[in-house]
């Protein structure tokens, strides 16, 4: 696979919420603004692509320099590395967002450390980095993280825009608009999701058809 | 005492006014019969006959195959056209031994009265059953003789006679209770004898008080018999239902009238029954009820077994132009034709034509959960559920629901304001699991 | 060959002849049985209670039909289930609610609670308290501050506790005689008068003269309706007179202000949506279990979810979440109320 | 079991060298992280005391007890700010306090200040998580509008303590449209604070106080 | 904020629903509610293994993370209580860590003392290491019953029973969805909207019924 497929699959055909349904607690979650949307975004890939780098890198240095039963046993505790290189990453975010952007951290609140258990991410250190080189992993990694912010922003523009009459804050709806306050609480979000997987099935229905 | 039925069940529109009142008319010599070798559950008949011989009426034409098959005689006397295939009323096409009439009713020899036929022993009861061919003319025509040997550990304590005729329409039953009371108790009397039974009912819905006042004064001598009634509801003349509603007692799922120690025959097998063992007499007619709106003069007619649809219906004045379906049997179970040329079989208890717009059944709307079909079906299944499954191919839950223990009687579809083919779906169900279950062997 | 012999007759498996009932005649009875309610409130709350209604209805057939067109379905508005959607989402508004209120609500309950499911017979809630409970978290405050008084006046009146329904002014008169140090002594004195008034008041509340949602609020007139149901036999004993009963027990032993055993049962029949919902809500058979074992007990769980909703909850009103709740028990209740097929040996399971 | 033994252990120094990492991110964040916490409670302080230059905490320990009623440990708790006008804690301009009192989906923290006669100077909702659109336009601050009747949290300036009642309760207090529940939180968990702190509060004349 | 035991149970299965409020474990909600016997197995597990973590993160929080007077440093060793290092930033990677031990633990000795139960939760065990239900509730513990790193009164307690009850709503709402997934598999859905989409208008549907929860006065 070239470069930019390995870049492009995160975004649409492998697109980890929409096509995957991976990481769905963070993004319903999170997805009441685009503002959080991003933010969320950016903390998945900043550690995604951060930890595919390191795994990448572990994994390489491990098959240097080990011999062939120490790799075996390596392989072993392989995941609990990856586990805790991972759950680093993630609380050097928590630490850095509660300390420079705490009106994000507040409103983000426990999906920053529960980004640990976000599968995409352990997902993508086995089933990608382990495997390829620190350069492609990147790639894969900055793929797979915007794919996530997308669906996110995706979502939460829908949710933010009716919820709220808003766009990142700014009013965009007229003064006559009643913003539909379902939308930015627990059942807007699983509505507008079903409503977008909906949507790209018959996308899908349609370009086999054609 | 209050009457006894069972739970569920419908109220469809009875029709039988249509007939009631017609006494039983002999049907004239047909020129041809066509009947068919497989008119029974199990083996069909072997034919006897070969192209060009001649038969009496009542001569045996062909043998049974097995234990669960019985022989078949001829109904007409005349000559053997040939083994053909005829259409049939319940397989679509099967072989028939086609007799042409010589017009004369040349009846065999064998058959005369024996005035002792009470203390024939019962070996000899069912081997004269047997030889006359009798299958059940309630609708199952499943044979009889067979029937009435249960296993020996099963202790069989009660025979009921089914006079209910639940089936709208139909009168054939009625009319012979009124005019074969007699024949019909003598013939309960033999089966009590062959089964060594001390108590004997008759089971009758109440729409037919005339019957019930008859049989309950043939019956007055003999104290180990009562007739029972029961209100009218369709279908209190399944034998589960017959059973549960005159003695409490649930054929287990799965299980037969004998596992519960009863035994179930139909009024008409009765009297079949008597004229075997009291005269030797074959089953070679039956009574058939030939009624509906688009007939012209609903009657109800002794038939030669092998007698076409379309000779009996033209001795009733026809149908008129207005008909649109022919059912053989009633609306509830009965089996359509696609046309007169259909024999009469021992299985036909009537020739229903319908109107054009009677014929056809709404479309189908979704189910809409109303439950309805659950609270009629007699035996407490889910047909809603079922038929979905089995449109889901989903065989094993629907096992699982039963679905082996439907009855066929069409309430649910009946009832159904969706008009969803709940039994038809079933049935398939059904016949896909039988078949299965057949190739796992 | 005859002549009649080459006629081509109809083949279809037995049976052969059918009930007369159908869906759109069940459907049109209930709407039928509809009408009486929402004469009552063209009365109490003006015409404007008739223009929601005709809205509503407009908006869930057109949604319907449209739909329906779209996935190249058979279109069959003509069944009358939508219409009975728009108009018992019409009952279950303020009568003052803007016009786009019902509307919008229409288009949710047909296109997303009804179609997205299949359409009629599939959907897993009731449509129409699916679409109230949605514009309720939707637009709160058009929702509930969008009470008027009927025409012939209201029976509060009492200045203290400015709210229009019976059961708020039950909930909040409770609430202040609960912590009476909370409060001062004309405003517990005004709360207990409103308790003695409320008692008082069945005769306003057997006609319908109380502030309420469009068809709730005359229970003589959904009464009327009842009875022609019954008639018809479109619904069945079982889950209005279970859930009522249910909820007049509960709320004698939990609804009173004096402790257990002192509450009044029969306001709490004859207030609020719990006469409209037990007979025309909580017995729409798509959403309701298929046994008569199963209602009986989807019944007792809507009874004592209102009951304990009124009492304990954050709404006046119980009874659409009540019901709405209960919906999603209805796979498991039909799952575990699986009748005992004839002739069943008990070991068998 | 060598090999497990082996394998905790590598396990075991991969983890000590990342917990050694996020010591080192955690010092060097950390000082900010406190700021944060503290800011909220700053500005509000500032906001609700403009005229103070010096604001000072009176504290109280509060032994924290186990469910037998052992004590534990002692607690240092904020009773109110004192707002000075001159730097040398001289010249008392009013007091502080935060209330808080439970809403519609939150607990909702207000800071509010009373002038040395026990009248409230100005409020302010430091956080709340009240429903977007409905009780979270609890915070809106623009000025009183007599023509409008509408929430905003300058209605409070000058209420005194028998005052804080919502409309609904026969009080001054207009509520949030369709959001009683959240007003009535605000005002009532004021009103409950401010009436336990007034005997404390060293006021300047007792007569003004509301009663 | 102090929570009463009662008020705890009914916040966390109804208003505060895990799946339907906190968008927890929805993962195993979409993934396992395909048939009632595996929701209810799958919730079973995790109610039981959301208790015990919830029980052993605490105590790890307590005695050797939070700078508390329960601090081993402090109790056993007798280190000034200013001295005690402040380890809470490492809650994130101990918890992990310690969830996903747990889990293999309580694997092989579920397998070693009940192989009934091991059949019946065997499968979905090494499903829920990395299942966000878990660590997100050992962390919303440690959210709600401590203030500035010490444990509010009835700490403990509240935590066991904030687990379980989480617990026991997850399980509630698994196991309706399942059933009515069931259903769905014979209904007349729609082609776009068959599968994960459906699921989630469902969801969506069942949180909207779950706001009548809302608001209950629970004290
Ligand atoms: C008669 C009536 C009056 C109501 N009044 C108020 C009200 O003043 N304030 C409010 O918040 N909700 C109010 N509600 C909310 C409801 O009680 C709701 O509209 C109701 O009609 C039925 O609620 P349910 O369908 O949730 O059971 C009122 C409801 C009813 C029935
Ligand atoms: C739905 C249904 C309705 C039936 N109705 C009758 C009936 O009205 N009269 C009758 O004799 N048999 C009826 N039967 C057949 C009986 O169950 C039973 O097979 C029959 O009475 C046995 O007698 P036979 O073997 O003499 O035919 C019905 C069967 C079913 C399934
Ligand atoms: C989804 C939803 C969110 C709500 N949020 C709030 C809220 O944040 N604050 C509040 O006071 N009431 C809120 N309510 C409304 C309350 O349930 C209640 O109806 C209201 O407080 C009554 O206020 P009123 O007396 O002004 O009508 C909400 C209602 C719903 C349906
Ligand atoms: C007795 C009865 C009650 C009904 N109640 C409702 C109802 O409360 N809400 C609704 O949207 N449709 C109702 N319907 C119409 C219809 O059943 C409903 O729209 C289906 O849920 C659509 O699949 C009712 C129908 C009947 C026959
Ligand atoms: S790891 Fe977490 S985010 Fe990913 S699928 Fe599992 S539960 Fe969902
Ligand atoms: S399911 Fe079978 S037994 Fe039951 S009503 Fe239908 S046809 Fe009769
Ligand atoms: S009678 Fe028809 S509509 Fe009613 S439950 Fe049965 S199948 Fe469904
Ligand atoms: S536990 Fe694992 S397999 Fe099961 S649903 Fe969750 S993510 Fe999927
Ligand atoms: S359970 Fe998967 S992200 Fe929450």
């Amino acid at each position: 696979m070239s470069v930019g497929a390995e870049f492009f699959k995160g975004i649409y055909k492998e697109n980890p919420v929409f096509r995957l349904a991976l990481g769905l607690c963070p993004t319903l979650a999170v997805s009441t603004s685009i503002t959080n949307a991003i933010g969320m975004g950016a903390a998945v890939i900043f550690v995604l692509v951060a930890s595919n780098t390191l795994v990448s890198f572990l994994m390489w240095l491990f098959a240097k320099t080990l011999s062939e039963e120490g790799l075996n046993s390596i392989n072993k505790i392989r995941i609990p590395i990856f586990i805790v290189v991972i759950a680093s990453f993630v609380t050097i975010v928590e630490m850095v967002m509660a300390a420079y952007f705490p009106a994000l951290s507040e409103s983000l609140g426990i999906f920053i450390p529960l980004i640990v258990v976000n599968c995409i991410i352990l997902g993508r250190a086995e089933g990608f980095a382990s495997k390829n080189g620190i350069f492609l992993s990147i790639v894969d990694g900055l793929g797979m993280g915007i794919g996530f912010t997308l669906a996110l922003v995706a979502i939460s523009f829908v949710r933010e825009l009716l919820g709220s009459g808003q766009l990142l804050g700014a009013m965009i709806m007229g003064e006559g608009f009643k913003p539909v306050l379902l939308m930015i609480l627990p059942p807007g979000a699983f509505l507008v999701i079903g409503l977008y997987l909906a949507g790209l099935n018959w996308i899908d229905a349609r370009k086999k058809q054609a | 005492m209050a009457k006894k039925t069972f739970v569920g069940g419908v109220h469809p529109y009875e029709g039988k006014e249509f007939t009631e009142k017609k006494a039983i008319e002999k049907l004239p010599l047909p020129q041809r019969v066509a009947i068919p070798l497989q008119q029974h559950i199990g083996a069909p008949a072997k034919a006897l006959v070969e192209k060009g011989q001649e038969v009496k009426a009542g001569e045996k034409i062909a043998e049974a195959s097995g234990f669960v098959s019985v022989p078949i005689h001829s109904s007409i006397s005349g000559k053997v056209k040939g083994i053909e295939k005829v259409n049939h009323p319940v397989s679509g096409r099967g072989e028939a031994i086609v007799i042409e009439s010589d017009g004369e009713d040349n009846w065999v020899e064998t058959i005369r009265f024996e005035e002792n036929y009470l203390e024939l022993d019962s070996k000899e009861m069912l081997e004269r059953i047997k030889d006359a061919g009798i299958a059940g003319l309630g609708g199952a025509t499943f044979p009889t003789h067979v029937k009435l040997s249960p296993p020996p550990d099963k202790k069989i304590d009660t025979v009921i006679l089914n006079g209910a005729e639940c089936e709208p329409y139909l009168t054939a039953d009625h009319r012979l209770m009124l005019e074969h009371a007699d024949d019909i108790v003598a013939g309960l009397r033999i089966i009590m004898k062959i089964l060594n039974v001390q108590q004997g009912i008759i089971g009758i819905e109440d729409n037919k008080p005339d019957a019930i006042e008859v049989m309950r004064k043939a019956v007055k001598d003999f104290n180990n018999i009562q007739v029972y009634v029961f209100p009218v509801k369709y279908p209190q003349g399944a034998e589960k239902q017959m059973i549960k509603a005159a003695l409490n007692r649930e054929v287990p799922s799965g299980g037969l009238p004998m596992d519960v120690g009863v035994v179930v025959q139909n009024v008409g097998t009765a009297k079949a029954m008597y004229e075997a063992v009291a005269y030797h007499k074959p089953l070679t007619h039956r009574v058939v009820t030939v009624t509906g709106a688009a007939v012209n003069e609903p009657k109800n007619v002794l038939v030669p077994i092998g007698t076409m649809f379309e000779d009996v219906v033209a001795f009733c004045g026809g149908m008129k132009e207005s008909a649109g379906k022919i059912v053989m049997g009633g609306p509830m179970m009965g089996l359509a034709q696609p046309n007169l040329q259909v024999p009469v079989v021992k299985g036909t208890s009537g020739i229903l034509i319908l109107e054009e717009h009677e014929a056809h059944v709404p479309a189908e709307d979704p189910c809409i959960a109303c439950g309805r079909c659950v609270e009629v079906c007699p035996m407490h299944l889910l047909p809603t559920t079922l038929q979905i499954l089995v449109e889901h191919e989903n065989y094993t839950e629907a096992e699982r629901l039963h679905i082996m223990d439907c009855i066929e009687c069409g309430s649910c579809s009946y009832i159904c304001p969706s008009n969803r083919r709940l039994v038809q779906g079933i049935r398939l169900g059904k016949r896909k699991i039988l078949e299965a279950r057949r190739k796992a062997g | 060959m005859s002549e009649t012999s080459e006629k081509l007759f109809v083949v279809t498996s037995s049976p052969h002849i059918r009930d007369a009932d159908s869906v759109p005649k069940i459907m049109w009875t209930v709407n039928i049985a509809l009408l009486p309610a929402l004469l009552a409130a063209v009365y109490f709350f003006g015409f404007k209670a008739l223009w929601v209604t005709l809205l509503s209805v407009i908006a869930a057939v057109v949604t319907e039909a449209a739909i329906q067109k779209l996935a190249k379905k058979p279109i069959r508005v003509h069944d009358g289930a939508a219409v009975i959607t728009g108009i018992l989402l019409a009952f279950n508004l303020p009568p003052s609610v803007p016009w786009w209120m019902p509307v919008v609500g229409s288009v949710f309950a047909i296109a997303i609670v009804k179609e997205a499911f299949g359409g009629l017979g599939y959907n897993i809630l009731n449509p129409a308290l699916a679409a109230r409970a949605f514009l309720l978290a939707s637009w709160p405050v058009e929702m509930t501050a969008s009470w008027v008084a009927p025409k012939e006046g209201t029976i509060s009146g009492i200045a203290a506790i400015t709210s229009a329904t019976p059961l708020n002014l039950l909930k909040q008169s409770a609430k202040i005689i609960a912590s009476p140090e909370k409060f001062d002594p004309a405003q517990l004195q005004a709360a207990q008068d409103a308790i003695a008034k409320l008692s008082s008041s069945y005769t306003n509340l057997l006609i319908g003269n109380v502030g309420g949602c469009i068809g709730e609020t005359s229970v003589i007139a959904l009464l009327i309706g009842a009875l022609i149901m019954f008639y018809r036999h479109v619904i069945d004993w079982r889950i209005p007179f279970t859930y009522i009963g249910t909820v007049a027990v509960l709320a004698w032993i939990f609804g009173g202000t004096e402790g257990l055993f002192t509450g009044n049962w029969i306001f709490h029949i004859l207030s609020g949506g719990l006469i409209l919902g037990a007979f025309f809500m909580a017995t729409d058979m798509v959403t309701s279990p298929i046994t008569g074992k199963g209602q009986i007990i989807f019944a007792i769980g809507t009874g004592i979810l209102t009951v304990a909703i009124r009492i304990w909850g954050g709404y006046p009103e119980g009874v659409s979440y009540a019901i709405l709740l209960m919906n999603l028990t209805v796979p498991l209740i039909d799952r575990y109320t699986v009748p005992k097929v004839f002739g069943e040996v008990k070991s068998n399971e | 079991m060598n090999n497990i033994f082996r394998l905790s252990f590598i396990l075991a120094i991969v983890t000590t060298i990342a917990a050694f990492v996020l010591a080192e991110i955690y010092q060097i964040t950390r000082p900010q992280i406190e700021i944060q916490k503290q800011a909220k409670t700053k500005d509000a302080l500032k906001y609700v005391l403009p005229d103070a230059q010096v604001i000072v905490p009176v504290t109280q320990k509060v032994p924290v007890k186990d469910k037998a009623g052992n004590v534990l440990y002692e607690k240092e708790v904020v009773r109110y700010y004192i707002g000075y006008r001159n730097s040398d804690t001289t010249g008392v301009v009013g007091y502080a306090f935060k209330a808080f009192g439970s809403g519609y989906s939150s607990i909702i923290e207000t800071m509010v200040s009373v002038d040395t006669s026990g009248t409230i100077k100005k409020i302010r909702i430091i956080s709340q998580k009240e429903t977007p659109g409905l009780g979270a336009r609890c915070v809106e601050d623009q000025p009183v509008n007599p023509k409008k009747k509408q929430w905003t949290t300058q209605q409070f300036v000058g209420k005194t303590v028998d005052q804080l009642k919502v409309d609904k309760d026969g009080g001054p207090i207009v509520s949030i449209t369709g959001a009683t529940i959240t007003s009535r939180a605000i005002t009532n968990s004021i009103r409950e604070k401010l009436s336990e702190l007034l005997p404390q509060l060293k006021l300047a004349s007792t007569e003004n106080i509301g009663g | 904020m102090e929570y009463g035991v009662f008020q705890l149970i009914i916040l966390s299965i109804f208003i505060n629903n895990f799946v339907l409020s906190r968008f927890l474990g929805l993962c195993p909600y979409m993934g396992v509610s395909k048939q009632m016997d595996s929701a209810l197995g799958m919730g079973m597990a995790v109610t039981f293994v959301m208790t015990i973590a919830s029980l052993v993160t605490w105590l790890l929080y307590t005695f050797f993370l939070a700078p508390t007077y329960q601090n081993v440093f402090y109790f056993i060793f007798d280190t000034p209580i200013q001295n005690v290092p402040d380890l809470t930033f490492l809650r994130t990677i101990v918890f992990i860590l310690v969830i996903a031990a747990l889990v293999q633990f309580i694997e092989m000795y579920i397998q070693k003392v009940s192989p009934t139960l091991y059949k019946a939760l065997g499968i979905y065990l090494p499903l829920i290491t990395t299942n966000c239900a878990i660590l997100g509730v050992a962390v919303l513990n440690i959210d709600m019953f401590f203030k500035d790193g010490l444990p509010l009164p009835n700490s403990f307690i509240n935590t066991l029973v904030q687990a379980f009850a989480s617990g026991i709503g997850f399980t509630l709402v698994l196991v309706l969805m399942a059933g009515i997934r069931e259903k769905l598999e014979l209904a007349n859905v729609p082609k776009p909207f068959r599968g994960l989409p459906i699921a989630f208008i469902v969801a969506g549907l069942m949180s909207i019924a779950f706001l009548g929860f809302a608001g209950f006065s629970v004290e």
